[in-house]
C-alpha cells in the first residue's frame, strides 16, 4: 500500500503541488499531459528527490526521508537507463548481487524471470544491440527481480513504436502481484491498464480515483486534456457524438484512420470531433446527435 | 569549386605543420647522443615528475571533476573559471605566481627548500598546469553518464558510494585515460615555469634549451626528437 | 558524506590553483615598472604578434573548419592528428623543430633572416602554437550547424558560396570568438620556443624571465601581475 | 510533374534500388518504415544527394545533375531547419532576398503566404520560440513562397503530438495549386492525404499507385507492413474482421482506444488483430467472421 499525503517539491522547470493519494495492490496510472513534472512524482518516491514537504508512506512505514537503496521500489526510467558496460544478465542480476545473494540463487531467479517476460534468448546480450522493447523488458525485470513494494513505471511507452507498444502493455498486464505506479501522457495506456487512474496537470494531481473518471471529466481542463468536445459547460467524448442526416454542421477537416473516420465538424461555432465510419468529405453537411454529455462544474 | 579553394588553405596550414615536424623526425641528427648520461637523467627526471603529478592529479580530478558534474552550488562558475585560470596564464608568470606565493607567505616558506631547483618543484608545476586538463575531462566524464543509470543502480539497494565505484567510475574509464594523458603530456612540456622554479635537476626540455643556448641547433636536435616520440606516441594512445 | 569527503579534494585543488593568483595579484609590487620603456615595448611586440598570428590563424582555421567538419575523406583522422600535433609537442622542442627546418631545407634559408630574432618569428610560434585551438574551435561550430539548414538555403536559390556567407558562418560566431581568444592567449603564453627563435624583440614572457634571472623575483612581479591581468581579461571574454 | 526513372542511390546506411515512379499536379504520399532511406529518395529529388545512376525530369525537364538552387523545388526537412538566427519573417522572406526581388514584392509575398497558413501572428518572433507546429508552419511558408515546381515533405508531423498533427494535416490539405511529394511512416496520414500512394520498403518501391493499395497489398510485406492480419496467403484488415459470438477464438490482449478496442484474438494458432465496441475481456471466447480478404501473390 502506498500513501502519498500533501507532497510538494519544486525541481528544475517542474513542481508537485501538494499531491495526495492512495493505492493498494493494484495497477495504478497518472495521466498527464508531457512535461507536467509527472516524473518528479515518481522521482520523490523512489527517493531520488528528496521532496520540499508532505510525506511518503509505504505499507504503513514512512519512507518519506529514506535514501532510495533502503525503500525496496522497483523503478523503471523514461528511457530504461541499462548498465551499459554490463551485459543482459548482469544488468537483471545487478540488485541480486549487491544483496550478496548465492550464486545459484540469482541464476535461478534472473532464469525464472527472463522466462516471465520472454527474454531468455536475450541474456548474454550487450545491452547496446538491444531494440526499444527488448530494452524495456530488460528494465523491467532488473526491477522485478527483487520482488519490490511497488514498481514505479516513468513512460514506459514512450520510446517505442505503436506495435511495441502494444506488446508492451500486454506484458505489463501480466503484473500481477506486485502493486505499480505507472505514469503517462497516452491515454489509451490509461483505459487499457488503469485499475485506478489519476490525471496530473502543471503539477497538481486534479482527479483521482477509478478508471470511470475518464468518461466523466469533472471540469473544463481535464475535459480539454482527455480530447472532450465542450459546448458551454457540457463536456461530450468524440465517441458520443453521433454522425448522423442532416445540416446543422459542416465537415472541415477529415482524418482517415482506417477503421473509422475522426471529423471535425464546424457546428453553432464551436469545432466538433466526432468519430464515424460514414464515407465524407470535408464541406457535406451532416447532422449531429450527443449520445451522452457530462455536466461540468 | 568552392570547395577546392577552401581545401588549398587546409593543405597550406597542414604542410605549415607537418613539414618542419617530418623534416625534423628524418633528420634527427647524432642519435647517440641520447645515450649521454645527462641526457638519459633528463628523460628519468621529466617522465617521473610527470608520472607522481598526474597520479596527485588524478587523485584530486577524479572527486572534483565528480562534484562539478553532479551538483550546482553558489560560484560554481566563478570555482570553475579559476580551475580552467592555469590553461590561461603564460607559462613564466605562472612560475613566479608560484614562486612569489612560497617565499611571500613566512609559514609555508620552509616549503622553498623542497620546490626551488627541486624535483618536488617539477612536480608541483606539472601540476599547476596539467591539472585542468584532468579536471575538465573528468567532469564531461560525469556528464556524459546518464544519472538515471545511478538512480536505478540506487534502487536497486547499491549505496552512493558503491554505486559509484560499480557504475560510475567504470564508465567513464576513457575520459579518465585521456585526463592522464593530456595533462601528462602538458606537464611534460612546460619550460617556462620550470626555468623558473626548477632548473635543476634537469628536465629535457630544459636540456634542449640549455644545449642549444651553449653548443647549437645539432646538439639540441637529437634529445628534441626523443621528445617528440614520447609526445607522438602518447598522443596516438590518446586517439 | 561522500560527498563531502569528494568536496575536501575539491576545495583542496581550487586552493592549490587559487591562493598562488590571489596573493600575486594582492602583492604585485612596484606596479610603476610597468611604464619602464622596455616593458611598454614587450607588451606591444607581445599582444600585436599575437594580433598578427590570430588573424592568419583565422584566415586559415575558417576554411579548414568547415572542410573538416562537412566532409569525410582518406586520411581524414591522420590529418586531423597531424593538426592538432602542436598541442602535444614540448615547448622548447617547438622551437627546434622550426629553426631546424628553416636552416635544413637551402631553397627557405634566407627566410631565417626575418625569422630568427625577428618580429616574424614570434609571429610562426605564435601561430604554430595557437593555429590547433582556432582549427578545433571552428571545425566543432560548423559540426554544430544542421546541415538540413545549409540544404534549405540552397534549396530557396542560394548557392554553395552564398549558403556559406548567409547562413554557415553567422551561425558559428561564438565558436570564432572563441577560437579566436583561445590561439591568441595560446601564443602569448609562450616562451619556450620564443626563447630559441626570437630572444628579441622580447616579448613580456621572455621579460620575465630574463628580469627574474637578473635582477630576482621583486623585478619580475610587476609584469607578470600586468600579464595575468591581460589573461585574465581574455579569459572573462571567453565565458 | 516529376519523373523518377530507376533511381539508385547508397548514403550512409541507407539505400535506394532502382526508384521509378511519376506523378502529377497531385497529392503523393510514399509511406514506408521509419529508416528505410525514404529521406535519400527526397533528397535525391532537391538535389542534396547526388544519384548513383538513374533520372530525374520534373516537368520534362532532366534536373539530374542540377544543383539544388538551380531546380525550383520546395523542401521542408523533418527537423524544419529553420534559420534561427532570422526571425520568422526573415526565414520566410530569404527565398526572395536571395532572388533580390523589390521589397515591397516580398512584402506582399510575405504577408500573403503567412496569412494562407495562420501564421501572421508570429511574423517578428524568434524562431526559438516557436512550438513545433509553428516551426512547422513557418517552414511551410518559407518553401512555398517561390512558387515551387513541386513541394518536398521529410515526415512533416513526425516531430509533434497527436493534436498538432491533425493540425498540420488539414494544413497541408489547402495546398492545392502546387504537387506535393509528401514521405511518412503514418498510415493515417497517407490514407488521409494521398492522391496517389507509394509504399517503400528496404529501398525498393514495392507499389505506387492510387489510394486502392493500401486496402489492397500485393504481397506479405507490404500487408504486414500496413497491420494486415495474414492466414495462409491471404491478407486481412483488422477493420475487416468482425467479432461476433462464438468460440473459435480467444481474446489475448485488449487495448482501449476509446471509440473501440483493438483485440488480439488467437484463431487457429494466429494472432488476429480486430477491432470491436464490444465489452470484452482477456480470456474470453469469441467467433470471428472475416468480411473481405485479399490473396496474396
Amino acid at each position: 500500500m502506498l500513501k502519498v499525503e500533501n507532497l510538494s517539491k519544486i525541481w528544475k522547470d517542474f513542481k508537485l503541488k501538494n499531491v495526495s493519494f492512495e493505492m493498494d495492490r493494484e495497477y495504478c496510472v497518472i495521466l498527464g499531459p508531457s512535461g507536467a513534472g509527472k516524473s518528479v512524482l515518481i522521482k520523490c518516491i523512489a527517493g531520488i528527490l528528496k521532496p520540499d514537504s508532505g510525506k511518503i508512506l509505504l505499507n504503513g512505514e514512512d519512507i518519506t526521508n529514506l535514501p532510495p537503496e533502503k525503500r525496496n521500489v522497483g523503478y523503471v526510467p523514461q528511457n530504461y537507463a541499462l548498465f551499459p558496460n554490463k551485459n543482459v544478465y548482469k544488468n537483471i542480476a545487478y540488485g541480486l548481487i549487491i544483496k550478496k545473494a548465492n550464486r545459484l540463487e540469482i541464476d535461478r531467479k534472473v532464469k525464472e524471470i527472463a522466462e516471465f517476460l520472454n527474454i531468455s534468448h536475450l541474456l548474454d546480450r550487450n545491452v547496446k544491440t538491444l531494440s526499444g522493447g527488448e530494452q524495456q523488458r530488460v528494465a523491467l525485470a532488473r526491477a522485478l527481480i527483487l520482488n519490490p513494494s511497488i514498481l514505479l513505471l516513468d513512460e514506459p511507452t514512450s520510446a517505442v513504436d505503436i506495435k511495441i507498444k502494444e506488446n508492451i502493455i500486454s506484458e505489463l498486464k501480466k503484473i500481477k502481484h506486485i502493486p505499480v505506479l505507472h505514469i503517462t501522457h497516452d491515454l489509451a495506456e490509461a483505459r487499457t491498464l488503469g485499475e485506478k487512474v489519476g490525471i496530473f496537470m502543471n503539477g497538481e494531481l486534479i482527479a483521482f480515483g477509478n478508471r470511470d473518471i475518464l468518461k466523466k471529466p469533472k471540469n473544463k481542463k481535464v475535459a480539454e486534456f482527455l480530447g472532450f468536445n465542450i459546448i458551454n459547460d457540457k463536456a461530450i467524448a468524440p465517441e458520443d457524438v453521433i454522425i448522423k442526416d442532416g445540416n446543422e454542421g459542416e465537415v472541415v477537416n477529415i482524418i482517415d484512420y482506417g477503421k473509422y473516420k475522426k471529423v471535425f465538424v464546424k457546428y453553432n461555432g464551436y469545432i466538433i470531433k466526432a468519430f464515424t465510419e460514414r464515407d465524407l468529405n470535408i464541406g457535406d453537411n451532416v447532422g449531429l446527435e450527443f449520445r451522452e454529455e457530462t455536466k461540468l462544474s | 569549386k568552392f570547395d577546392a579553394v577552401m581545401s588549398v588553405f587546409l593543405v597550406m596550414i597542414f604542410l605549415f605543420i607537418f613539414l618542419p615536424i617530418i623534416y625534423m623526425l628524418s633528420n634527427p641528427g647524432d642519435l647517440s647522443l641520447l645515450l649521454d648520461k645527462e641526457v638519459i637523467d633528463a628523460f628519468k627526471t621529466t617522465l617521473l615528475a610527470g608520472a607522481v603529478a598526474t597520479l596527485i592529479a588524478l587523485i584530486f580530478g577524479i572527486p572534483t571533476g565528480y562534484i562539478l558534474a553532479r551538483y550546482d552550488f553558489k560560484f560554481k562558475s566563478f570555482l570553475e573559471a579559476v580551475l580552467d585560470l592555469p590553461m590561461a596564464i603564460p607559462h613564466s608568470v605562472i612560475g613566479i605566481i608560484i614562486l612569489s606565493f612560497i617565499y611571500g607567505i613566512d609559514i609555508i616558506k620552509f616549503i622553498g627548500r623542497y620546490i626551488v631547483d627541486n624535483f618536488w618543484g617539477i612536480v608541483v608545476v606539472y601540476l599547476f598546469v596539467g591539472i585542468p586538463f584532468m579536471i575538465n575531462s573528468i567532469r564531461d566524464g560525469f556528464l556524459s553518464v546518464d544519472e538515471e543509470i545511478e538512480y536505478v543502480s540506487r534502487t536497486l539497494g547499491a549505496s552512493k558510494i558503491r554505486t559509484f565505484f560499480e557504475i560510475s567510475l567504470p564508465l567513464i574509464k576513457n575520459n579518465i585515460i585521456s585526463g592522464v594523458i593530456l595533462s601528462f603530456a602538458r606537464g611534460i612540456s612546460e619550460v617556462g615555469a620550470i626555468l623558473i622554479i626548477a632548473y635543476y635537476p634537469k628536465t629535457v626540455p630544459v636540456l634542449i634549451l640549455e644545449r642549444f643556448m651553449s653548443f647549437g641547433l645539432d646538439a639540441s636536435k637529437p634529445i628534441s626528437v626523443g621528445m617528440i616520440l614520447v609526445s607522438i606516441a602518447l598522443f596516438a594512445v590518446l586517439r
